[in-house]
């Protein structure tokens, strides 16, 4: 067991912060929530910037123009990144954490070289088309049809729960191209453009006063047969993969985040005067606790990971169903340390807390994942 | 970074649970506590020899020179065993090079004495490690020979809530003894082996539990297959593993503030998992035939030991104080 | 809503209160927890005492030689001898709280004759012969059987969590008589004498190193046909009477006593001198909160029986879910509060805590009773 | 005893539900979310005819007459709709007679101010109660007319949580104003009223959780056929009814002591039943279009609101240490 840089990671973290040190004084400024042509352009010069000095798609294979860097290096480039205050992956996640490793394992050469160098640049921006209002929890039931009309699919349904759907060129999306088939069976991974006719995006506004989300609605669109990855019908697997991919290293910013905010809270209670009540110095220090547990528990996928090949273990529905709570316990905290001050949208903490609220319910609820760490890492029976 | 365990630390594991296994199985430990044994001087002595005690100490002063992750995968193999008997103290006595003869190879037993709670395993002790002060700097002491014999003579036995732990009060304080050469810092190492313990306890648990869901039939299935249950066991395993990485983690890096999330955590793990365990046996968990009792009665007591819920909360919360606690490199 | 007693409750409980301080006084010391002769002598010349002046049988029906008083004035008995330190019901508990109510509402005139009053009197001891090994929660998929043999039924087969089994002369037993019939719908109620061939009995040891309860061992025991009570094969409805009893008043003398237990664990903080440290300060107004409101509950629920003409409504399922909680926090405080000594099973509470632990098992695991609540008040559908 | 709604009080809130089910119906309270207004005087006059204000005041005064138990019934109901507007200040203040015109018949509006807590619906009050310390014996003071308007002019808007609680930071404190008639235990009425509204609150979220659980489906059969629902919704039930019987007999008793356990549960119960909802709805909870979200932040205030968990918890353990409490016949 060993925690500490190897002399190749050691160098990669110099470098890294060296260069992230250099380059972020000379950013713009960010852009706010709601400008959505803003924001794309801000997220993707950043993307180009990485692409230019070699950071961009650091953990795709070679192959696909990534820089086949291990786990851990990915470990310690979202670690900088985010303890640098450097930009989020933002407009770029999907093509960079879904869609492109999907393309880069399951596509033909002819979709590789199409699609994935404008993600690694910054060109093209990529969002998803996976979940539906009646789907939830139980993704692979979706309706979204697309039926076949020569060398074109028509497609028509609707889509929920897409980020930067505003902004985007492409939507990796799930179809049902086989109704009579059991559910895991008749579905078909496609690539559409979002300029395509029948496309209608609506922001979903959530609790939070934003329209981080949007509603997707797909009018007999129609998309190239040709923009099909992996085998009509196959798209379940196709996507596994990619969903896989989601849980490895997607909370490690995250982490680093709340580790700060931990500390941050501290600084306030003292500064509050209220350093000497044990009810909250104990309660922070519970969450010092958990979040240095989590962050080792990251450390450890990601070494399992790394030892297996690059494979995600079953560890990330432990990570999450775990993190999730802890995060929800943070803000909690945080409320408690505002004070009267914890109604004002305006204080810091305040918004983070409502958005909190949704990381037990999405990319699969807690009951799911304890379903899923029960039943396939621990054994339990299906069912019932 | 690797945080995964070695191909040396899985045979060290394995060859740990193998000797477990054929010592103190199931049947042993069920006979040890009919017959209100604790400590068996014979598996005492084969620990030793085992290279359990004297794990840390230096291969130049006859140990097995190996370091805190190693003795941490011995003490999990012991927690998930139910092994009784004062095994952080010996461990540590050991590796404080001379302070206890016979510790290293077995051949001594050395319990702690921390002031203001019970002793345990006090009858069977050849010494005792006088724990210091929680905070940090305080001096432990060793007490052996007269001053440990009139020491035993005036304490007070206590109906103890583990029966595998025997308890005793005792009047003398940490004043008493020789002091231990250096300053080491015997709280935090005793600390986070008895978080390590936790872990074993965690881990047995959950698994008591899966296979009793996987086993047990009601209405028409396994239980297992109820969400009720399933869920139950599924917090038991994130329980554990947190704890795991929690425990490991700080034997890596030793760091004060690291030990003490790692027994937090690992003390709650192996008491709630313990309750779980019993929730999911039903009426069968609360016989005294069940093992799942002594893993609860086992992890309440080591919860109170070297490092306690609310002193481990505080050293967590001035560890935040500490200036750009996140920016120093160290996460 | 009213909380205070009417002008006849007033009464009820200055007479009782009157009375108790007279007797209280003068009993015997209470034997061991392993004395059995003792705690049966002990138990029913309390219960003759309660027959010589008028309250055994309180709320049974007249007919049946009770009482006929109110919920509330029941309540009010519990509360008071609960208050007073009186004897618990002990060994008397089966027969007057499942047994006799089962025989007073289905039994015939001759078996109500036969068993009511030497319950009331305290002359004999009844035991309960429901739980198996193997059944547990599912408790109606029990196995042991009887088979008719001219006018007995021949029983084979094992009980098990059998309180009272040493001392007890009757068992109320369950049978199955229909093997081929649906699980309800094959069970029958018998009465067994304890000292009939083929009973065995062996202590159980509890966690708490107490043999509170016993196996029950039944070797072709012969049962006379006229021993069973209500029709064959009707068991299963002539028990849910019983139980539906024993959800209505039975935790009136429990959450008394644990508000003394508060109480008293604020007065042992006080004397400590750590009144200062406000988490366990909180923790203990915490819990006076609890159990201020299941004292609320209790009295709730009671009225609400009282005004269904004594049918017990299904308060009791959301009541034990929270009681059974609530006392292992309670407990869990005691440690807090005893430190070092929690670990001492001479200190108070200690053993408390390790039988606390059986509270979210016993009569319904707290899973079972959340599928009551959910299915049965908050008519969610069934299965899964 | 008998500890159950009379009649007569099971006519009231049947009575309230009907008016709020016609007022302020869920199409009304999205239009006022829309528009951004949360007091209506309209409405409030509607609600003063209703007797909901004047409903403690006696009789003669040209009140009700009744008493704490049924402002608690109609508080309740108002919860469940989630009814804006500072209602307990403008009850209380049409109860203490003549303390302000208007009060009680809902041509006043009347805010709290709680020195430290930023004000809600400053804009719209025609008065202010300034409640004393959270100490027995606090005095509690008015403040109209001018030095109402100097406040108004001086404080600083904050963008509130939530939406139909507009919210104001204010720099006067409490020892302006006149000084309120009589030792009326203001904040602990206005504690217990709040309460009843968390009640009213739990017991709604429980509904629609249950609702949407029967209704939507997911795998093959509704989602409250699952276990990890089902008991879900059981325990939301749980903590309702607690809340429930705890409200109900701080009402009827007014002991300091139950008003405070009562604002304790209800106010977990609010909070934690309107979390469990939005877990049961899943992502459609997320949204603003579910109302889930607006009983959350309501909660969320209204827990920082008259006495919070601390203060509570705190008076509670204070009344452990009264000799005897439990031997005192006010079990």
């Amino acid at each position: 067991m060993d925690l500490a840089d190897t002399d190749e990671e050691r160098e990669f973290r110099a470098r890294l912060r060296e260069w992230l040190a250099a380059v972020l004084p000379g950013l713009p400024a960010k852009p706010g929530p709601d400008d959505w042509p803003g924001r794309r352009a801000y997220d993707t010069a950043w993307q180009r910037m990485l692409y230019d000095v070699g950071y961009a798609g650091l953990h795709w294979p070679v192959d696909a123009g990534g820089r086949g860097a291990t786990p851990t290096q990915h470990l310690i480039f979202l670690e900088e990144t985010e303890r640098a205050g450097a930009p989020y992956v933002g407009a770029n996640f999907v093509g960079l954490l879904h869609a492109g490793p999907t393309i880069a394992a399951e596509g033909t050469a002819g979709q590789r070289a199409r699609w994935l160098p404008p993600v690694l640049r910054g060109d093209e921006i990529w969002c998803q088309g996976f979940s539906e209002p009646e789907a939830g929890s139980d993704l692979a039931s979706l309706r979204t049809r697309a039926v076949r009309d020569g060398d074109h699919y028509v497609v028509t349904g609707q889509k929920i729960w897409t980020s930067h759907a505003e902004v985007a060129d492409w939507c990796e999306l799930l179809v049902r191209t086989d109704p009579a088939a059991p559910k895991h069976r008749g579905i078909s991974w496609l690539a559409m453009r979002m300029d395509a006719p029948g496309v209608t995006v609506r922001p979903l506004r959530t609790l939070a006063g934003s329209t981080e989300f949007a509603e997707m609605f797909l009018d007999e669109v129609r998309v190239p047969v040709s923009h099909r990855v992996g085998a009509e019908n196959d798209g379940w697997r196709v996507t596994m993969v990619t969903l896989s991919f989601e849980r490895g290293t997607a909370f490690v910013g995250e982490v680093v985040a709340c580790r700060r905010t931990l500390s941050a809270l501290a600084a306030e209670v003292r500064r509050s005067g209220r350093w000497d009540d044990p009810v909250l110095r104990r309660t922070l220090g519970r969450l010092n606790a958990e979040f240095r547990a989590l962050w080792r528990l990251t450390q450890w996928n990601v070494a399992e990971a790394q030892r297996s090949g690059g494979v995600p273990g079953t560890g990330g529905s432990v990570f999450k169903l775990r993190y999730s709570q802890a995060r929800q316990e943070l803000y909690d905290a945080a409320a408690e340390v505002l004070g009267a001050d914890g109604a004002d949208l305006d204080r810091e903490w305040v918004l983070d807390r409502l958005t909190s609220l949704s990381y037990t319910i999405a990319a699969g609820t807690s009951q799911i994942q304890q379903n899923i760490v029960a039943e396939r890492i621990l054994g339990l029976p299906k069912g019932r | 970074m690797d945080f995964q365990l070695s191909d040396d630390q899985r045979a060290l594991r394995a060859g740990m649970r193998e000797l477990l296994t054929g010592r103190f199985g199931r049947d042993r430990m069920r006979a040890a506590l009919d017959a209100g044994v604790a400590v068996d001087r014979g598996m005492w002595g084969e620990l030793g020899a085992a290279g359990f005690f004297a794990l840390r100490l230096a291969e130049a002063d006859g140990g097995v020179g190996l370091g805190l992750p190693e003795s941490v995968l011995l003490f999990e193999e012991a927690g998930r065993v139910l092994l009784p008997g004062p095994l952080a103290a010996t461990h540590l006595a050991a590796g404080a090079v001379g302070a206890v003869k016979g510790a290293a190879d077995g051949g001594a037993v050395v319990a702690v004495l921390d002031e203001g709670r019970p002793v345990a395993h006090l009858e069977a002790a050849d010494a005792l490690i006088a724990l210091g002060p929680v905070r940090p700097g305080g001096v432990a002491r060793v007490l052996e020979g007269d001053v440990l014999r009139e020491l035993v003579r005036t304490a007070r036995p206590v109906r103890s809530l583990d029966p595998l732990t025997p308890l005793h009060r005792v009047t003398a304080g940490v004043e008493d003894g020789v002091p231990l050469p250096g300053a080491t810092p015997l709280r935090l190492e005793g600390a986070l082996l008895a978080a390590a313990e936790q872990l074993g306890s965690a881990a047995r648990t959950t698994e008591m539990a899966v296979q009793h869901a996987r086993e047990r039939e009601q209405f028409g299935s396994p239980i297992g297959a109820f969400q009720a249950v399933k869920h139950l066991c599924a917090q038991m395993l994130v329980r554990a593993e947190v704890a795991r990485t929690a425990v490991y983690a700080a034997a890596v890096t030793a760091d004060p503030a690291e030990i003490a999330g790692a027994k937090l955590l690992a003390d709650e793990a192996a008491v709630h998992n313990a309750r779980d365990c019993l929730q999911v046996h039903g009426g069968m968990g609360f016989t005294w035939e069940a093992d799942v009792h002594l893993h609860l009665k086992r992890a309440w007591l080591r919860a109170g030991e070297w490092l306690r819920a609310a002193e481990a909360e505080e050293a967590l919360a001035a560890d935040l104080c500490r200036v750009h606690a996140c920016d120093a490199g160290d996460l």
